[in-house]
């Protein structure tokens, strides 16, 4: 049951040039969010521009006493709605629809837990990563951005307990090039007996390498995908995913309803469109 | 409430308010009935229905333009014998009107279809949607010919009782000739505006920006194209016309009425706001009370065009 | 500036740049004068010319709606001679290369004002703007019909070696057939869009916004619908287009250069920044050093569908 | 030779639910600016709403040492345009295109001026005001508002020696009812020889009653009329008022160049429009 909530901004936290965290006080959706879930987003009241924007809910927002209060979007600056969240001064207002979407599965013990994430894709994992070590399972985090200036909230996942593997573009910080390599290198290290959940977000050509590297190795992946979306409850069929199940033929699912995560394995990655 | 929202809109069928969701923008119905009654809506027009399944195009399938919407989305569907063996089950149970929105490539695809809703339980109305492909007369649409309007009304018409509604394209230079042709095969009703055949290029790749190139365009962009179609539709036929083109609010739905639609649709506002519902009819409420009216079909048609030059002056389009 | 802006718009017409004031929306060029230097635009297109003069409609005449605006200003204006006499030695001094659209009742009337353009002295092109009335012909659009185009397309071919540009209507079901029958006729090229027939409606009062009921959409709101018949036109027809509808910066010209345009026009943006025809011109040469392009001709006709579906599919518009 | 200037907003004083005064950093056009011309203002650097607005020149705005640093327009929330306008907050971009319009003419001694102004139509007499005390011109301003909480300023045209004869609707202050009453009277005291100039600026009806009640005293009037505006330099013809010249037949002039100020008479108000 989504709500629609005129939230408040709380906060906004700018963490690069591009980058920022913006606080929202929308705790009736924050509470029933699930890690993976997203949220149809529209600065301000008018008709400009027309459509919402799906974001990933960042951080669950809590108080002192622990009661939610809201929920963080983690924003990159790339077009016209994003350069509008990246400017909001608290106080102002945000339409938030949610929560939506299918969530991620998360692992149990004794599966451990990979999260890769390439730039604005760590923001499905910080809601993953606590509810990962509610449930006890020891996760780690494979992060790639193009510098060390843009790795973010590295100290809020250490908290968490989670490890961290990082890589950068400019080789600033971890491994110089693509997440894919310090991910290989755990993917060789660790035994094909022991029972892993891997999950991904990130850029296309970053989630189909994971995919295969995955595949390779024997394992799965959870991908979150990053579709266009008019909608985000299934009324428009924009953001469909071409998917192959069971061995049948492509089929285009919304991936609003049946996503945004798939299992890497079904996604049709040649037909997923330019976005 | 104390005024009376309902119409009939042709057919023998009323409605209780004069709020449909478009077709095409409310994908079956059953995927808004978390967030919406559907019994609340005057009806629900489902997405556009072939014989059989369709895929649609590849992504990317919408771009936002000023005001505006682009979609290429390719009819992607279930086919009507899955839609009313799966949807209209629980479209029925939770008290929808449904209308049908159907599709063809020929004329017997179309007739087919609609013989087939015909039998089915819980169809209210069937909205013949006749901007779609003519395979068969070589890629001409239906509904840019006078002759293909005809000919497919006709043919409906006579597999079925259902209040019958063809849906009008904007693409073409006389609409109310199409919809007079309509009414004159058999047609209860007509509802228009469907998309603008519209295009978006991305300067950086020199690239369309969507898949199949070209896509409708919808939203608030249009409405003002939409308005005058619908009054210049007034002034040709008599049946109950269903207006639509980019109503993001009630004021906008009341333009419509005003210049002669006796219902609207809602299609893109409903994207930026499920929750759209309820305000259009409080606002209806409200501005007919304000301006002391009993009823909704007080204000459709109530145009005043005193003051004004008495018609439409073609004039205007090169001043 | 190392890249080459020049265009060749036909008949004989080279442009230092291929931006030029729309007519109806830059005066008759000379209010302009104080504001930009009217030798660096690639044209000025004046306002539309009768042979007398006109008053027009009463206000009010434009309103503003979703990312457009309607104008019913009725062509008011001083008539062909009087703007001969008054305002083509005054442009002529400030080096404004114009492009003079002009207007008739009747086929006589046309050829008529072409007849007396020839004779002048500063006319660079004449812009034929056939979405006007045809009172002879009961009210009929020439440009609403291909036989009207043609015939008068033709009959002012017949009076005037000027380069000769056929305004196209949007308000048509095939707008490349347009174009195909004003080449026929004997245009160098032709320019599209003039406005959308639209009408907006003030629902407190329920009277129409505008005194002559309908007027013209222009603005962002109609670009996509625009750059998609310039794309149409350019698969129909090779003659120079001159692209326009709702461009606002250099991007939004590039879509309509990529689809095919040779030149552009901008109206509703000028009364928005006076001040943009710099702008545009430092966009574009932007564009095409970033792109590595040492002249505008590269980037005219340029679009990529290589990645997509060949052709226009008319599915699209009820997807 | 108008120009164009992001301006940004210096101070934004509210004076009530529905009246402001904007200060905006565009000196070149406050330098230049003569008393009735106007601006042409666009809120913000996006497309919405898309067209500008016109507004009068309302103050214009010295720093201590008497150097022009910006102007100020008087707002009357009314739509989309003056709703943004009200609600700007110093710093805030207004584009502003000016100046532009035909000015007042201003009186000079023996001549005295009268200056009469319903809601708004204040605007433009401020700087007029100042112009009058420059050249010496005894001044009245005959001010008419829906109530006394709307009439804003008079302490302003007070300091600029300014008369006051004021009316408001519910008689909260000054006559009872409309602005021609005392208007009327003045007109009546006022002997028939003695040099007068009379300027105008307001409502449609008011501007035609102050204009035909001079008339049959034998007075003219200038008034500024504030009709829809599309462009402001002459080039979309949308601002056309009927004015009947030299007894001839009514033509349509365009307001941006040949107005806003007419002489009253020469307008054929039947043919304004409903704006
Ligand atoms: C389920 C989901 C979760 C998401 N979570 C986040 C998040 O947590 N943080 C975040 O910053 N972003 C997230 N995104 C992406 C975000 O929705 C887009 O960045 C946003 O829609 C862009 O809006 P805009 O108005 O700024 O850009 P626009 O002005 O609409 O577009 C600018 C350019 O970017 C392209 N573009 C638009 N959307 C996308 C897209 N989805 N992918 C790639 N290119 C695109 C456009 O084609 C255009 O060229 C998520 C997307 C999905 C589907
Ligand atoms: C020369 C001139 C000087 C002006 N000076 C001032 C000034 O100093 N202060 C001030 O507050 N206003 C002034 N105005 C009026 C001002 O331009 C309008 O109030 C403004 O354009 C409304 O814009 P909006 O976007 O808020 O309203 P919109 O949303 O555009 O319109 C809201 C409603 O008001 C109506 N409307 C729009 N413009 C006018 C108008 N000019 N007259 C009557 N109704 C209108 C519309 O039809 C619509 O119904 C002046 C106008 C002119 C021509
Ligand atoms: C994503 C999308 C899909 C649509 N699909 C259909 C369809 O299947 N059948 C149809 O008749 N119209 C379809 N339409 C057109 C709408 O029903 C409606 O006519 C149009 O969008 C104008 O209304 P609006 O501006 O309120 O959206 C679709 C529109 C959109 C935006
Ligand atoms: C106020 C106004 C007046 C116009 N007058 C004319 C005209 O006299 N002749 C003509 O061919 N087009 C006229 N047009 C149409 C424009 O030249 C142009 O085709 C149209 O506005 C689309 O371009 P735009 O979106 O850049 O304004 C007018 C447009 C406007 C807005
Ligand atoms: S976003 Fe509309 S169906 Fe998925
Ligand atoms: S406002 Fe455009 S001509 Fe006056």
């Amino acid at each position: 049951m989504p709500v629609d909530v005129d939230a408040t901004v709380l906060s906004n936290t700018r963490l690069s040039s591009d980058y920022n965290v913006l606080g929202l006080a929308a705790p009736a959706i924050a509470a029933a969010a699930e890690p993976g879930q997203f949220v149809m987003v529209k600065p301000g009241l008018g008709d400009h521009p027309l459509l919402r924007r799906p974001f990933s809910v960042f951080e669950v927002i809590e108080d002192d006493a622990g009661r939610v209060t809201g929920l963080s979007l983690l924003n990159k600056r790339i077009g016209v709605t994003t350069r509008t969240l990246f400017g909001l001064e608290p106080g102002a207002r945000v339409r938030c629809l949610g929560p939506l979407g299918r969530p991620f599965s998360p692992a149990a013990p004794p599966e451990r837990a990979w999260m890769v994430a390439g730039g604005v894709g760590l923001a499905p994992f910080h809601t993953l990563a606590v509810a990962l070590r509610a449930r006890g399972v020891e996760s780690t985090l494979f992060y790639g951005a193009r510098s060390a200036a843009e790795l973010f909230h590295l100290d809020a996942f250490r908290r968490l307990g989670v490890r961290l593997q990082l890589a950068t573009d400019d080789g600033s910080r971890g491994d110089h090039g693509l997440v894919a390599a310090p991910l290989e290198r755990a993917l060789r290290g660790l035994g094909p007996a022991a029972p892993l959940r891997l999950y991904a977000c990130g850029p296309t050509p970053m989630m189909r390498a994971v995919t295969d590297l995955a595949h390779a190795h024997g394992r799965r992946t959870e991908v979150s995908l990053e579709q266009v979306m008019g909608c985000g409850l299934g009324g428009c069929y924009s953001c469909v995913v071409p998917v192959r199940r069971n061995g049948g033929r492509p089929r285009f699912v919304r991936s609003c309803l049946d996503g945004p995560v798939f299992d890497g394995r079904t996604v049709v990655w040649d037909g997923l469109g330019a976005g | 409430m104390s005024v009376d929202l309902s119409v009939d809109i042709g057919g023998g069928l009323t409605l209780a308010n004069p709020f449909i969701a478009a077709s095409g923008c409310f994908g079956y119905g059953v995927e808004y009935a978390d967030v919406v009654d559907l019994s609340t809506l005057g009806a629900v027009a489902v997405k556009g229905l072939f014989l059989d399944e369709r895929e649609g195009h590849p992504p990317e399938r919408i771009v936002e333009t000023p005001s505006g919407m682009l979609n290429a989305i390719g009819l992607q569907g279930i086919g009507v014998r899955r839609f009313v063996a799966e949807k209209l089950p629980p479209l029925r149970e939770r008290g929808a009107v449904v209308m049908v929105n159907i599709c063809g490539s020929t004329i017997d695809e179309y007739a087919e279809v609609a013989r087939i809703l015909d039998d089915a339980e819980g169809v209210a109305a069937i909205e013949l949607n006749i901007s779609c492909p003519n395979i068969r007369k070589g890629g001409m649409m239906f509904g840019c010919s006078l002759a293909g309007t005809r000919d497919v009304v006709a043919a409906v018409r006579k597999v079925t009782r259902l209040p019958l509604v063809p849906k009008l394209t904007p693409n073409v230079t006389d609409v109310a000739a199409f919809a007079a042709a309509a009414r004159d095969a058999g047609a209860d009703a007509v509802s228009l505006v469907n998309t603008f055949l519209a295009m978006a290029i991305d300067v950086e790749t020199r690239r369309p920006r969507l898949s199949n190139v070209m896509g409708g365009l919808s939203g608030p962009a249009i409405r003002p194209i939409a308005v005058r179609m619908v009054h210049e539709c007034r002034r040709a036929v008599s049946i109950p016309l269903i207006g639509m083109g980019g109503i993001m609010n009630a004021d906008d739905a009341l333009e419509f009425l005003i210049a002669g639609a006796t219902a609207v649709q809602v299609g893109t506002a409903n994207f930026v706001d499920p929750f759209i519902w309820g305000k259009l009819t409080a606002g209806l409420t409200g501005y007919l009370e304000r301006h002391g009216m009993a009823a909704v079909t007080e204000v459709v048609g109530s145009l005043d065009l005193s003051t004004r030059d008495a018609g439409p002056t073609p004039e205007a389009a090169c001043s």
